[in-house]
């Protein structure tokens, strides 16, 4: 369970970058337009580092790895010590040429030995004070030791993964999500209904939470809709267990009884000719079976989270909750939340309407250097949560 | 997992915002509510989520779900709320199947949640070293039909470590000194790797935790702080000044305010002729010109009060071979 | 100068209570219902302390005040200790009785004595833990220790005595205020206009900076308006010099050239029979010049934070900012400010337009426990700050 | 104080939202911007806020007030920016006549400030161990015409205090060990009485600090952070969802949604009978039924980056006598 398959996917870490890949014999992946082959990858733990050897990931040992990887201790960056020399920029005059460097990364020379020819080769080095070497030491070995370390996919990782690429999931921060989790209820058993554009992530999040149980997952999208697509479930790897009762439906269709019924009576056109059209065919089927059993299952959770305007979703679909229900709403801004909550009180039968946002700050925790990092984010958006009961 | 309220069901009363009660259903007992008597027996049977009728009001009637029981239940101990509970979950990769150990149990509010997420397949080992908090806490897990995930276990082990070994995928502890505790978290979590989150109100706590955990060659150690802020909705009324220029001094205006758009004079009366583009730039101007002049907004707002500090929650991961 | 003089303002410090009082012999204040003489204030200095004494605050040492006041160091409350007793509630079982400890009040008892009555009278005190029996302590201390420190006013004191009545000054945090003092650039020289409705609390904040130079300063209120008055003026005892320059003009009256010209053509109605007619028509004919002047004056600042709608003031007085000018507008809610965004931007002319708001946490700093205060202002307000320049 | 700009006058050149350039008008001179080359010339003479024309756009021409000068001043040092400076500022009661003492100089930004605040009668005294920094600052003041405000000395406070006794009315300290200089805080400040706040960035100087003004009898002791968060301007382009359902089966809507409010289908066509009473209530609902179905709103939103941590203040007072 925890060692990696062929087809399997894997995040992949290096120093504060974090990129998700599918593992595939003898296919290759791009990192910063260079060529890399995962094939080492497979049978490996989670965990375990890699080194880029001539276009490979290799295992290497976790000991090897973490020396390579170690940074030097800048320990007079301490209170108490007046470290603001001005004249010490940090550059290094360097002879090293860029292009001998790229010469020599192409060659397969490793980061350890590309590092040390910069310092010999470099003019001031010997002159700087020890901080100052050891603040240049640290930025060579971000830029040319690349030891990456293999992780199985989690919702964390792939949080840590869109951090840079925070548009993509509408810049629902990890926080953000955790509490939509929570707030929504989610459970093995829950029937939820899911409207997201957040590459799936939600939807995600949801599936391991419910584990395959009885309840039904919908997740609702436009039809023809490109960022209807789910990537973040296929990163998880799902096993067929936890997606049977995922079912994709088109939201545009829900309610509509009539449409459905038509639909489904127009299905038995008799000639699944190929593979593709059966494959069209099926799908066709999967959905309609969806809307089919989204009209006669009463919700536990709806989690709405979506680049649509988020009332009229809220509008279509709260008839459809169950008594003792949850909603959670996602917004980036609370002016759409407030619509909701005129809308909640207005048709009432809702109780522990909340709006909220969140702070999330990180700390460095050092000997006589802790204080909370210079930058955070100011982005947390907002939630909208609250309970259907009996009005 | 039945939706009716049984005898014997535990029930949180919602009495209004912040306002819960826990009682648990029993035949012919009548409960003492704000709005007047509830009889048990006009809850047995119902749905949870049904409204039920006080002799002075009503109340709802919910089921025992981690969110609310963390603000009904009876505290026994400073506990952890919904922010840094969601957090730990997320950051601990808790999910169905995963093995979680947790000291102290406290009241037991982040426990509910870690089962919600391991269930249906994984397990919650518990440790309490206060007996009598112990015991209650395995006697609410067991009314609220969870005693299947959970071993709850009275145990001093900053003492006594977990008694188990390379078991677990995350370890929590809250308690006073977590850095006495680490070389037993390593014991017990899993040697192919596992993560741990402390909880510590102090920095110095923080310090010393982080620390050891270097000192023991965790990584990914990382130190965060969630604040969650809930609004206060309220209805803003805003007056605009009658500016005496504006209402009969037309040439004035014209005059003195060449630079203003033509939407934007405002103490007119002719709101009858609004066109669809002017209410687009300026849709408040329309509600604005009712008698009285006042436009009453809802807006969420931040609280004058909220939690300024619950706790540092350190994260940290090992792998032992 | 920092003495305190009859009918001259104070404000008075007393555990976390802070209130502002005005000195005037033989008139009392009241303090929770308690009759206050201040007499014994007068001629001592800026932050003496004074023990209530038979309604009468009265002077003592610092040493002793000190001493009276130090609260018991809870020192076993220490991380690496559990402190968290179930069966200790802090509680002590009093027989001293609630109509006794008034009756020893208003018998002028000293608190020191009453609580060592409360000790000798506790049936459990001697039964708790040290850590307890402080904690016991400090609470009754805080309840019968009445020290009081009387302070000059200023507008950090200000600040402080409105941080439980919040509500009278829009909300207006402390580090916000600031903030829009910064942004506005009031200094001395600089003509401003006000619309406030902060109890005057930003006006007297703009006249102590501008310190009676030659700018003017227009406190924009609308007419007989109740909140148009300026306490916070008052409570700061300025000098003549400081004020001559402030002009309270009715708001409604700004720009209307006719209103002001006829007003002031029908002022020579020669009868100023008495006092009281005369004093009427001197105000009257101060707004007047006031309304004169302020249609004459560029200004360099104009701070808008008022419960009237900030739009259509901006609107009306935007024009009678100079090139290179500040506005700052405070609203308790980021919508109001965007639409004066859009405003501004539609009308153009101004650069540098910022919405803000702003996170204030304050810290317990102690051995070993170390940490956020565990409960902190979460409305900060926003301000909407830029300047005026050719467009 | 003049408002036009002359030969000699310290010019910020404003090129967009955070893009700041300093110059100091000469005549003849040429300075280069990203739109082109802008002519001294066409500077001296005009009013502060003028616009001035380049070959290839425009700028506009600031005078140097402290906010700007913050964000345009050469970086000598990490500096202090607006929200900390204007805390400190109102937490040191510093007003026109106060004495106050700075150290270290750094880059002047917060000097500015306290200036501004403490004219026409106050007075400013700095130190910086810097030499460089110190007659770089002292340079600064005198072309803003600052100096008969202020005194810039080059001076080691840790080592040899500030030199003068019982004038301050307030002393800030940003250095990185301000505990040190308590006892020359002691000594400058007005024994009736007087302010301190330091600034550090880390948890460890503050505590160390708080120790030592507790130990030399500060009161009022409090430490504060204060982040400033500058949101984002965004237009949100929001579509609506086309349900099939509300757009030819309104009999099943009706059966499904018997509680919604009259008000609240919204895929219909009839914009044009809107009630004014409609409006009130869901003034949106018309600026949706534009063809596209999208709406677009003006938001302001926080930040995906801001600053996260500057340092702590704590401000104390002490009375010597």
């Amino acid at each position: 369970m925890s060692t990696f398959k062929d087809g399997d996917h894997a995040v992949l870490t290096c120093h504060d970058r974090t990129k998700i890949v599918q593992i595939r014999k003898g296919r290759p992946i791009f990192i910063d337009k260079n060529k890399i082959f995962l094939d080492h990858l497979i049978d490996q733990r989670d965990g375990s580092y890699f080194e880029l050897k001539d276009k490979y990931l290799c295992n290497i040992g976790t000991n090897q790895a973490k020396k390579l990887i170690q940074t030097e201790d800048i320990s007079s960056d301490n209170a108490g010590q007046d470290n603001r020399d001005l004249c010490d920029d940090g550059s290094v005059n360097q002879t090293l040429q860029h292009e001998e460097i790229e010469q020599l990364k192409s060659e397969g020379v490793s980061g350890q030995l590309i590092i040390s020819q910069l310092v010999s080769k470099s003019a001031t080095f010997e002159k700087k004070t020890a901080f100052s070497q050891q603040k240049y030491l640290n930025k060579k070995k971000k830029k040319y030791i690349l030891i990456y370390r293999a992780w199985k996919p989690s919702i964390r990782l792939l949080c840590q993964a869109y951090t840079h690429d925070l548009q993509k999931i509408l810049y629902l921060r990890r926080d953000t999500l955790a509490m939509l989790l929570s707030l929504s209820n989610i459970n093995h058993g829950s029937n939820v209904a899911i409207v997201e554009s957040c590459q799936g992530l939600i939807l995600a999040s949801v599936i391991q939470r419910c584990a395959g149980g009885n309840g039904f997952i919908f997740n609702l999208t436009p039809a023809g809709e490109k960022n209807s697509t789910s990537p973040c479930c296929d990163f998880m790897d799902f096993s067929n267990e936890y997606t049977t009762n995922v079912y994709t439906i088109p939201i545009e269709n829900v309610g509509d009884l009539n449409t459905i019924e038509r639909a489904n009576q127009a299905k038995p056109i008799e000639k699944p000719t190929n593979e593709k059209t059966l494959q069209a065919l099926e799908r066709r089927q999967r959905r309609l079976d969806g809307l089919q059993l989204f009209e006669k299952t009463k919700l536990n959770s709806l989690i709405i989270a979506s680049k649509y305007d988020s009332l009229s979703i809220l509008q279509h679909l709260i008839d459809y909750l169950a008594l003792s229900s949850h909603f959670v709403i996602y917004s980036q801004t609370v002016q759409n939340l407030l619509e909701c909550y005129q809308f909640l009180k207005k048709r009432g039968g809702n109780i522990h309407v909340e709006i909220a946002d969140s702070w999330l700050r990180e700390y460095q925790i050092l000997d006589e250097r802790t204080h909370p990092f210079i930058r955070m984010s100011g982005a947390s958006g907002y939630l909208l949560s609250g309970m259907i009961v009996q009005s | 997992m039945t939706n009716l309220i049984q005898e014997g069901s535990k029930v949180i009363l919602y009495l209004g915002y912040n306002n819960l009660h826990v009682i648990k259903a029993k035949a012919n007992e009548v409960y003492q509510t704000k709005f007047g008597a509830l009889k048990h027996n006009d809850l047995i049977g119902k749905e949870f989520g049904s409204k039920i009728i006080c002799t002075k009001g009503y109340v709802h009637a919910l089921s025992v779900i981690p969110e609310l029981w963390t603000l009904a239940l009876p505290h026994r101990t400073q506990i952890l709320y919904m922010a840094d509970i969601s957090l730990i979950l997320l950051e601990l990769d808790i999910k169905p199947g995963s093995i979680v150990i947790e000291a102290g149990t406290g009241s037991g509010s982040l426990s509910h949640s870690i089962i919600r997420s391991l269930r249906p397949n994984g397990h919650l080992y518990t440790f309490e070293f206060h007996e009598l908090r112990s015991n209650l806490a395995r006697n609410e897990f067991e009314e609220h039909g969870l005693s299947q995930f959970v071993t709850v276990q009275h145990r001093d082990v900053l003492s006594n470590g977990f008694e188990h070994e390379n078991i677990a995928d995350a370890v929590f502890l809250d308690l006073p000194a977590p850095w006495n505790a680490i070389e037993h978290v390593m014991k017990v979590l899993k040697k192919t790797g596992g993560r741990l989150c402390t909880f510590s109100p102090c920095i110095e706590q923080v310090q010393r935790t982080c620390q050891r955990l270097h000192m023991n060659n965790f990584e990914e150690i990382n130190t965060v702080e969630c604040l969650r802020r809930i609004h206060e909705f309220r209805y803003q009324h805003r007056s605009k000044i009658r500016f005496t220029a504006d209402q009969n001094q037309e040439e004035i205006i014209d005059r003195k305010s060449n630079k203003r758009e033509p939407d934007d004079d405002d103490g007119d009366e002719e709101e009858e002729t609004t066109t669809n583009k002017k209410l687009k730039n300026d849709s408040e101007a329309t509600t604005k010109r009712q008698p009285q002049e006042t436009e009453s907004t809802l807006t969420a707002i931040g609280p004058l009060v909220m939690p300024g500090h619950t706790g540092y929650l350190t994260f940290a991961y090992i792998k032992q071979e």
